[in-house]
């Protein structure tokens, strides 16, 4: 690997996320030997061995460009971040995960302890002796801490500014192609960059706008899991035939792969430009269009979704206005299925209320 | 086989015993499995509700927890007698209507570790379930001796029909339900105008004056529509119009005779029954001349003929044309 | 713009002091209301008359049903309470299919007597003494029993239609259709605790 | 979107908090709002806050005035009464300064603050949050321009009744087009079916037919009998409406109206419509003598000719070769700027009451057959008998209120059942001698010359009973009832159950919306209550206009109604619509949703949801756009789209926002004690 | 003294421009009185409720949400206010899984003349939620809006969650 030190410099991190975009960068095939030719890597633990105290030691934004993947978790998340903010120009927040806390993020939709025992205590775990990690320990060489784990996972900009979104789960390989080809064009001079704040390598439009299956005006009668589904039209738009697709509010620039392979659209690309509420849009999309107007049958429609939070939530939990669910925030409560009105106790108020 | 919780009430059991056998002689070939609720009690008829409300409630609402807790494979309590199909209906109704009431009632229940989710059980009549479950279709598949030639008025009384909050019935005043049950058996049915008219219920007990001048209504329009006899499906109804003509007689010095039967009876002979399985010749006013009629003991007499509609002339106005459903009423 | 109230002395020559007016029980009509089954609309009614024009039995009873709602509204309670509409009621629901009201009549009828046993203010204990003795046997055995009720029944209330009744009552018991002795549930003593608690409650109410 | 934080100042906003005498100072410390508005909302560009008696005094008006022009104000707030009493007010306070009229917010601190609260402090505090609301707000006002849209001078008419016939005179003599659309081969409605007329007892035809004439010879009025309207396209101004014209089979040329064709028919059916069912038409049929236009029809369904291919008389004996058995069914593309909808009204079925005995009981008769059995050219010719078309009722029964005021069937009073049965017993008592009865719950008599006919009716020695009638059986259960008809009820001014043996019984059969009246009503964009009767714009002050721009109704279809009210609706509905006309356009609130091309994907999810079909989907593009004149700016469609990709202008998602973060700005200073009590606790 | 006396709970309740907005005004020229903790928000009709503005209130420190339309059938646009039915519905369905009690989003029919049952509506629904407390979501302003609180507190609670 070249190690010129007049070329603008390169890093990679990853934080809580899956590793999925670090393929993703590499799947961009030979452009990543323009990545080579026109930037010196200087920091990318999955691809070079580097240690953060060399990062540390650079001086503040000596790294040009830095693609920032995951969410934070933990504190060493956290810190990476503020690091990484530090030393770099450009910190693009690379991936769902960061621009909107993605899979990861739906943990906030559970308290500490629910997740530490879905990880430590269910028949999928050979723990017989129900070990749970120890946040230190007392080591003959002295303590070990390891780092604080956060009750709910925070997005990228939640902790750091952060100058470009660039969103998927992960990002398609030839929009990550065409966003370093505008970078090194910008750095010869020959492109602009777009906006501090900019969502870029998507299209300005959501998903239907790519999907090619035939679409009619709107009206939904039942919802329906789509492996429950006899024989899906397969030229017909999904959520015409019942199956919640989450295309109309997903932002556009994967060319429809999942509903074009006959799958319906999850929404790894998270919101259109401006919507403040992924969710809220497929909410408001969904509801508006069901086919009756008498509560009983809209309630018996609407129990064709499941999980309406994983549902509309699925790759933008940690970014929306919530962020997360309440027993999450407290690290206690209880659930609820949204009908018992007026019967539930309620969880664990914010503010701690004596004798009740 | 649709399977049914069945709940036969005190009359079945006593004084309505022919409307039992005649039930359990049909269910075969209408293909009805009626399974009893275990260890039901008395729905209270038109009485408790009158002394205590509460209690009231809660006595019917037993007999709906069984069910509930029995019920396997099917929700629908059956109740051909039709005071107890109006206390269940009304019972599981009403405490879906006011909270209020469904509170007290399962906590009386609770006395006894019982409880009722109002609306978990369905609550239908006999008729109901032979119209709209088994279908006509499958009764008439099943007559091999039509009742033709025999004039009836069907009668189904009050509490049937009406108040019928869960709209079950055609009509609540002039249900055709009966008409066509009794039409598929072959029957000659007339257009009884007071076939929800009251029987004087519990009256013959405690003013017995105003029942008899209600049965006196009842048998002579039914004799003024030259019936053969009365069909009903109500246990209190026959009891009234069977037990209590020969008073009524007496007290009005008039001499009707009409027989009345159970809608199953019919159904049992036409059917092929065997009448003293279908509990026939327990009525008081005996039905054998009617049923000489349609070659019951008797070789078949042929038709009586059917009352011609008097030739209208030409400066007649047209009548107003009826829907479908009401012409079983022609 | 402000009044103020001006004070007039009024001349009272040295009158007797006037009558007292009738007993206007106002809040009968909730009370009717909140002891009736499923919600009862009685503050509907419009005074149509087609309760009383629909009732089979009308011409025995001493008010129409309609006039009884009138008298309830009126806070009538002691003259609606010994009307013997109620006992003439026989549940046939004519009323309550056509009321253009949606009235739950016949509940209110059920309402009013069991109102008027409590209050001991029935002319004829004929039709109470029925219902009690009919309950009572239900109470003791979980079913009813027709031939106890029956003999009971005629012995205190009709001693002398008692003979007039042998034939028929022999002929029941010719063709099976009356047993002697009752049935009993199984479940009796749940059964009478369930009731007892009911009993409990509807006092308390 | 901004909160207080970020986004500097770029506006400069004047804030007015009104006294409006003691109303509002009463409870709120309105110098306090206003000097906590100056100072706390400074960064947020309030650069002036004042408080006054009486802002929409022409003093306060002025005052806001003079501060856009001096200090060059950009937008302004007024917290004072609802906007639903001074927006207009202040807006056009603004205009004149010549700041943009919806650049001005006003904010309610007396209806929804001084007058509901007790607390001064609460108040204040709240008409602080609410002031804050509103200057968050207004900062994201866009200046707009109200829509003008031109009026095409033609209106039309759907219905030929009397309503419709009214409304289409006054329009015609007005001097611009007119366009009648009726369903039946004859214009007239129920009016022509009917005898006479109360309460002056003039005659229907007498007065009908010359209008109806009028209608048929009007220059400006163009007649489409037997047609149907099938689609309404465009909005307020320009409608375009498709007609189908159903095939009569005559050529109306060269018909003559002589009737023969009548006559030589051989097939003769019951005439469900005109004659109620009581009389009988032919296959070829001109519904009644003086029906406009004079033109017969070829009832396809009953037709010899169209059912087995053989018979043609009517074509054999037409002197002028008239018949044409080949006509198709036209459809007829019509541009009109407004339109009047008189559809009328629909007899109540007294089927659904068989304990009324209507259908099975011979002598059981409605008010509509009734109607025709007392008409000179009825099948009668105006002989009141009963069924069997000779015997003359001795008694006869009125029962008023079938099918009205009663949740089993109509809630609603039909408001001329109480006259019409007056009417019918009036006509029985003088054509027959018969002693009537007439039942009734209330007697409903308000209008003039009304009681007074009641009063007669009663001179007239009519058997009245007060009570509903419980049920009409002929089962006889008492001597002398053999072989009548009972009206069994309770006369509740006797207290006690009657049983009136009678020879004849005439159903008052209430009015209720056409059968297609939701359909209708879907078709032409307005909406009508639960029952089917179409909403006015306000039952009060707009009685006659609808919520959708540019349709009117006149007559029954707006609700139950006699024939004087009908023809004052009729001449209401034509006046508004000669007001439009003249004015040649018309202005419309720019409250409107519109589509950002670019952001739409074309997903149709707000395709459906647009009531007045506002909405269109450009296949060729895959876009939705929004028709403005068409939209009514509810925003349902904004709310709807997945990709944010509809905004509302005057509701936009940035204002209401906005306004959520000034609503809550406030409380947040109240509530971080709260809060930092609450770490504390935690902590 | 509790935190129910510190606690006045704030509730942002939308309205309809055509009935409940008049309804709150006919409330106010009736001079009816309710509690001062709501704020309305004055929108077209119903159907412009967007789910992101309840979500938005509640998460910038709002306890409660008031919805509010014109009667089914009555509505000013025809049929709009089902829509709001509709996204009211699903709304609350996933409020309840992110453990929001459902009794904070209410959906109220008002009409143009029903300022006095308006006034009862929210007189009830501050009661209903002064009861359930503050919602006091993390991440209002009042936490600075990022809605994390002091590491110090976070430790320890892990700390029992570890054991």
């Amino acid at each position: 690997m070249s190690t010129n030190g007049t070329k603008p410099k390169f890093a990679m991190y990853w934080a809580a996320a899956c590793g999925g975009c670090e393929i993703a960068v590499l799947n961009i095939h030979e452009k990543i030997l323009d990545v080579d030719a026109n930037f010196e890597v200087v920091f990318w633990p999955v691809a070079m061995d580097a240690k953060y105290k060399d990062v540390e030691a650079m001086p503040d934004e000596s790294i040009t460009l830095t693609l920032f993947n995951g969410g934070i978790r933990n504190s060493e998340n956290e810190e990476m971040a503020h690091l990484m903010r530090r030393k770099s120009k450009i910190l693009v927040a690379f991936g769902s995960c960061a621009c909107e806390g993605c899979i990861p993020g739906l943990a906030n939709l559970s308290t500490v302890q629910e997740i530490f025992d879905t990880v430590y205590a269910t028949v999928s775990t050979d723990n017989p002796q129900g070990l749970r990690p120890q946040f230190h320990f007392a080591a003959p060489e002295g303590e070990l801490r390891i780092p604080a784990f956060y009750p709910v996972l925070k997005t990228l900009d939640q902790v750091v500014k952060v100058d470009y979104y660039m969103p998927g789960c992960p990002p398609e390989s030839h929009q990550i192609a065409a966003v370093v080809d505008l970078v090194i064009k910008a750095l010869h001079g020959e492109a602009q960059l777009p906006p501090p704040g900019a969502v870029i390598g998507v299209g300005n439009s959501t998903v239907c706008d790519e999907c090619p299956r035939k679409r009619n005006e709107k009206t939904i009668k039942q919802f329906v899991r789509i492996q429950d589904l006899q024989a899906p039209d397969p030229a017909l738009c999904l959520l015409e035939q019942g199956i919640p697709c989450n295309g109309p509010a997903t932002r556009s620039g994967c060319g429809a792969l999942c509903p074009q392979a006959g799958a319906q659209c999850i929404g790894c690309y998270g919101p259109a430009e401006g919507v403040l509420d992924f969710g809220a849009r497929l909410m408001t999309a969904f509801a508006s269009v069901i086919d009756s107007q008498d509560p009983d049958e809209i309630e018996r429609i609407l129990d064709g979704l499941v999980d309406p939070a994983g549902q509309f939530y699925r790759f933008s939990l940690a970014g929306s206005l919530l962020r997360a669910a309440k027993p999450a925030w407290k690290g206690n409560g209880t659930r609820d299925n949204g009908r018992t009105e007026g019967t539930r106790v309620p969880s664990a108020p914010a503010v701690p209320v004596k004798g009740r | 086989m649709t399977k049914y919780l069945l709940y036969p009430g005190c009359s079945l059991e006593s004084n309505a015993r022919a409307y039992h056998d005649s039930l359990m002689a049909i269910s075969g070939p209408l293909g009805l499995e009626l399974e009893e609720i275990h260890d039901w009690n008395c729905c209270g008829a038109t009485e408790y509700v009158g002394i205590s409300l509460t209690p009231a409630y809660a006595l019917i609402s037993r007999n709906l927890a069984l069910a509930a807790k029995q019920a396997n494979g099917t929700r629908t309590v059956v109740a051909p007698c039709s005071a107890c199909y109006l206390n269940l209906a009304k019972a599981d109704y009403y405490m879906r209507e006011s909270p209020r009431l469904g509170v007290k009632v399962n906590t009386a229940l609770a006395a006894g570790d019982m409880h009722y989710t109002p609306g978990s059980l369905q609550i239908r009549h006999l008729l109901d379930v032979i119209m709209n479950d088994i279908g006509l279709e499958t009764v008439k598949r099943g007559v091999v001796r039509p009742l033709t030639g025999l004039r009836v008025a069907p009668y189904l009384g009050c509490m049937v029909p009406r108040p019928d909050y869960e709209h079950r019935w055609s009509n609540p005043e002039y249900p055709t339900e009966l008409d066509r049950v009794l039409k598929a058996l072959g029957a000659e049915v007339i257009d009884f105008p007071l076939k929800t008219h009251c029987c004087g219920g519990h009256m013959t007990q405690i003013g017995p004056d105003v029942a008899y001048e209600l049965i006196r209504r009842l048998v002579h329009a039914a004799a003024e529509y030259r019936a053969d006899m009365m069909v009903t499906l109500c246990p209190m109804c026959q009891l009234n119009i069977d037990a209590y003509q020969g008073e009524m007689n007496r007290h009005f010095g008039t001499n009707y005779r009409m027989p009345i039967l159970f809608f199953t009876q019919l159904m049992g002979l036409a059917f092929g029954k065997d009448p003293g399985e279908l509990g026939i010749g327990r009525e008081l006013v005996n039905a054998h001349a009617a049923l000489a009629r349609i070659g019951v003991e008797v070789p078949p007499a042929e038709a009586a003929p059917a009352p011609r509609k008097p030739r209208r002339p030409k400066e007649a106005l047209p009548m107003p044309h009826m829907p479908e459903d009401m012409e079983v009423n022609q | 713009m402000t009044t103020t109230a001006i004070e007039v002395e009024i001349e009272r020559p040295d009158l007797p002091p006037l009558p007292q007016p009738p007993i206007a029980d106002l809040r009968f009509l909730e009370e009717v209301a909140a002891a009736t089954a499923g919600v009862s609309r009685l503050e509907m009614c419009i005074q149509c008359g087609t309760c009383g024009g629909s009732c089979p039995p009308s011409a025995d009873m001493d008010h129409t049903p309609r006039q009884l709602f009138a008298m309830i509204r009126a806070g009538m309670r002691d003259e609606a309470l010994r009307s013997n509409t109620p006992w003439i009621c026989v549940s046939c629901y004519h009323c309550v299919v056509r009321c253009p009201q949606g009235v739950h009549i016949a509940d209110v009828m059920y309402t009013l007597k069991s109102m008027a046993i409590r209050a001991k203010l029935y002319k004829d204990s004929t039709a109470p003494d029925f219902s009690q003795t009919f309950v009572d046997f239900v109470e003791n055995y979980g079913r009813s029993f027709e031939f106890g009720l029956a003999t009971r029944h005629y012995l205190k209330h009709y001693p002398l239609r008692l003979p007039g009744m042998v034939p028929k009552g022999f002929g029941m018991l010719a063709r099976g259709r009356m047993d002697l002795t009752p049935h009993r549930i199984e479940g009796l003593d749940q059964f009478r605790a369930i009731l007892a608690r009911a009993k409990e409650l509807e006092a308390a109410s | 979107m901004t909160s207080p934080e970020n986004s500097s100042p770029t506006e400069r906003i004047g804030v007015y908090v009104c006294h409006c005498g003691t109303n509002i100072a009463g409870t709120v410390d309105v110098e306090d709002v206003a000097q906590w508005a100056a100072g706390r909302l400074k960064h947020r560009g309030v650069v002036i806050a004042r408080d006054y008696k009486f802002m929409c005094s022409s003093l306060g008006q002025e005052m806001i005035e003079k501060d856009i022009k001096e200090l060059g104000l950009t937008r302004v707030v007024v917290a004072a009464c609802s906007p639903h009493l001074h927006e207009q007010t202040f807006r056009t306070a603004c205009k004149r300064a010549g700041l943009n009229p919806y650049l001005c917010e006003l904010v309610s601190i007396r209806e929804q603050v001084s007058w509901v609260h007790a607390d001064k402090v609460a108040a204040t505090g709240k008409a602080k949050a609410v002031l804050s609301g509103g200057v968050e707000r207004v900062l994201h006002h866009e200046a707009l321009e109200p829509l003008r849209v031109p009026i095409h001078p033609a209106t039309l008419v759907v219905g030929g009744g009397i309503a419709g016939i009214q409304a289409a005179l006054e329009i015609a003599d007005g001097g611009f087009p007119v366009i009648m659309v009726e369903r039946e081969p004859s214009i007239g409605g129920h009016m022509a079916q009917f005898d006479k007329t109360f309460p002056t007892l003039d005659c229907a035809a007498c007065i009908l037919t010359p209008k109806m004439v009028s209608v048929g010879t009007h220059p400006n009025i163009t007649l489409l009998t037997y047609s149907e309207v099938t689609k309404v396209d465009g909005y307020v101004g320009n409608f375009t409406v498709t007609v189908r014209q159903k095939a009569r089979c005559v050529k109306t040329d060269l018909c003559t109206g002589c009737g023969v064709c009548q006559e030589k028919c051989p097939k003769k059916i019951i005439d469900e419509i005109y004659e109620a069912g009581l009389g009988y038409r032919k296959a070829i049929y001109v519904p009644f003598p003086q029906a406009v236009p004079k033109y017969p029809v070829i009832d396809r369904e009953n037709c010899t000719y169209f059912q087995k291919g053989t018979c043609k008389a009517c074509e054999k004996f037409c002197p002028t070769g008239a018949i044409d058995f080949n006509q198709e069914d036209e459809y007829i593309t019509l541009q009109v700027g407004n339109i009047i909808l008189a559809t009328g009204y629909d007899l109540f079925d007294p089927r659904r009451i068989p304990h009324y005995g209507y259908g099975r009981l011979a002598n059981v008769f409605t008010s509509l057959e009734f109607e025709r059995l007392s008409n000179a050219a009825g099948p009668t010719n105006g002989r009141i008998v009963l069924r069997d078309g000779v015997t003359v009722p001795k008694a006869v029964g009125v029962v008023h209120c079938v099918g009205s005021r009663d949740r089993n069937y109509n809630n609603y009073c039909s408001a001329i059942c109480c006259m019409q049965s007056l009417k019918f017993a009036h006509l029985v008592k003088e054509r027959t001698g018969a002693t009537v009865f007439n039942f009734y719950i209330d007697m409903r008599t308000p209008a003039k010359a009304y009681d007074e006919f009641y009063q007669r009716v009663l001179e007239e020695g009519t058997l009245f009973v007060r009570g509903r009638v419980a049920e009409v059986t002929d089962a006889a259960r008492l001597a002398g009832e053999e072989g009548k008809l009972i009206i069994q009820v309770e006369d509740t001014l006797a207290g006690k159950q009657r049983r009136i043996p009678v020879d004849m019984v005439i159903l008052s059969a209430g009015m209720q919306p056409r059968a297609d009246a939701k359909e209708a009503a879907k078709l032409f964009g307005i909406s009508c209550s639960a029952d089917g009767w179409y909403i006015e714009k306000h039952p009060k002050l707009d009685p006659v206009a609808t919520m959708t721009e540019g349709i009117f109704i006149a007559g029954c279809v707006q609700g139950p109604k006699d024939i004087p009210n009908t023809v004052v609706q009729g001449a209401a509905a034509a006046a508004r619509v000669l007001g439009r006309i003249q004015q040649k356009e018309i202005a419309l609130e720019p409250i409107r949703a519109s589509i950002i091309e670019a952001k739409c994907s074309g997903c149709r999810i707000c395709n459906n949801l647009c009531p007045f079909n506002a909405i269109l989907f450009h296949e060729d593009r895959m876009v939705s756009e929004v028709n403005p004149a068409l939209c009514q700016g509810c925003g349902t469609c904004v709310a709807a789209c997945p990709a944010g990709a509809i905004t509302g202008t005057g509701f936009s998602n940035e204002q209401v926002l906005a306004q959520i973060e000034g609503l809550l700005m406030l409380n947040l200073d109240g509530r971080r004690r709260v809060a930092e009590k609450a770490e504390a606790v935690l902590a | 003294m509790t935190d129910q006396e510190h606690f006045e709970p704030v509730i942002i309740g939308f309205t309809c421009n055509w009935c409940s907005y008049r309804a709150a005004d006919l409330a106010g020229t009736a001079r009816m009185k309710y509690p001062p903790n709501v704020r309305l928000i004055r929108l077209m009709c119903s159907g412009r409720l967007d789910p992101t503005f309840v979500l938005k209130a509640l998460a910038s420190g709002a306890d409660a949400v008031l919805i509010t339309g014109c009667h089914p059938g009555e509505c000013h646009y025809l049929e709009q206010n089902y829509k709001a039915l509709r996204r009211y519905l699903l709304l609350r369905r996933t409020l309840a899984q992110m453990g929001i009690e459902p009794q904070r989003v209410k959906l109220v029919w008002a009409s143009a003349a029903e300022g006095a049952r308006l006034a009862q509506e929210i007189t009830t629904l501050v009661e209903e939620i002064r009861a359930l407390g503050p919602l006091h979501w993390p991440t209002a302003p009042e936490f600075g809006g990022n809605g994390h609180r002091p590491q110090p507190e976070i430790q320890p609670e892990l700390e029992e969650v570890a054991a």
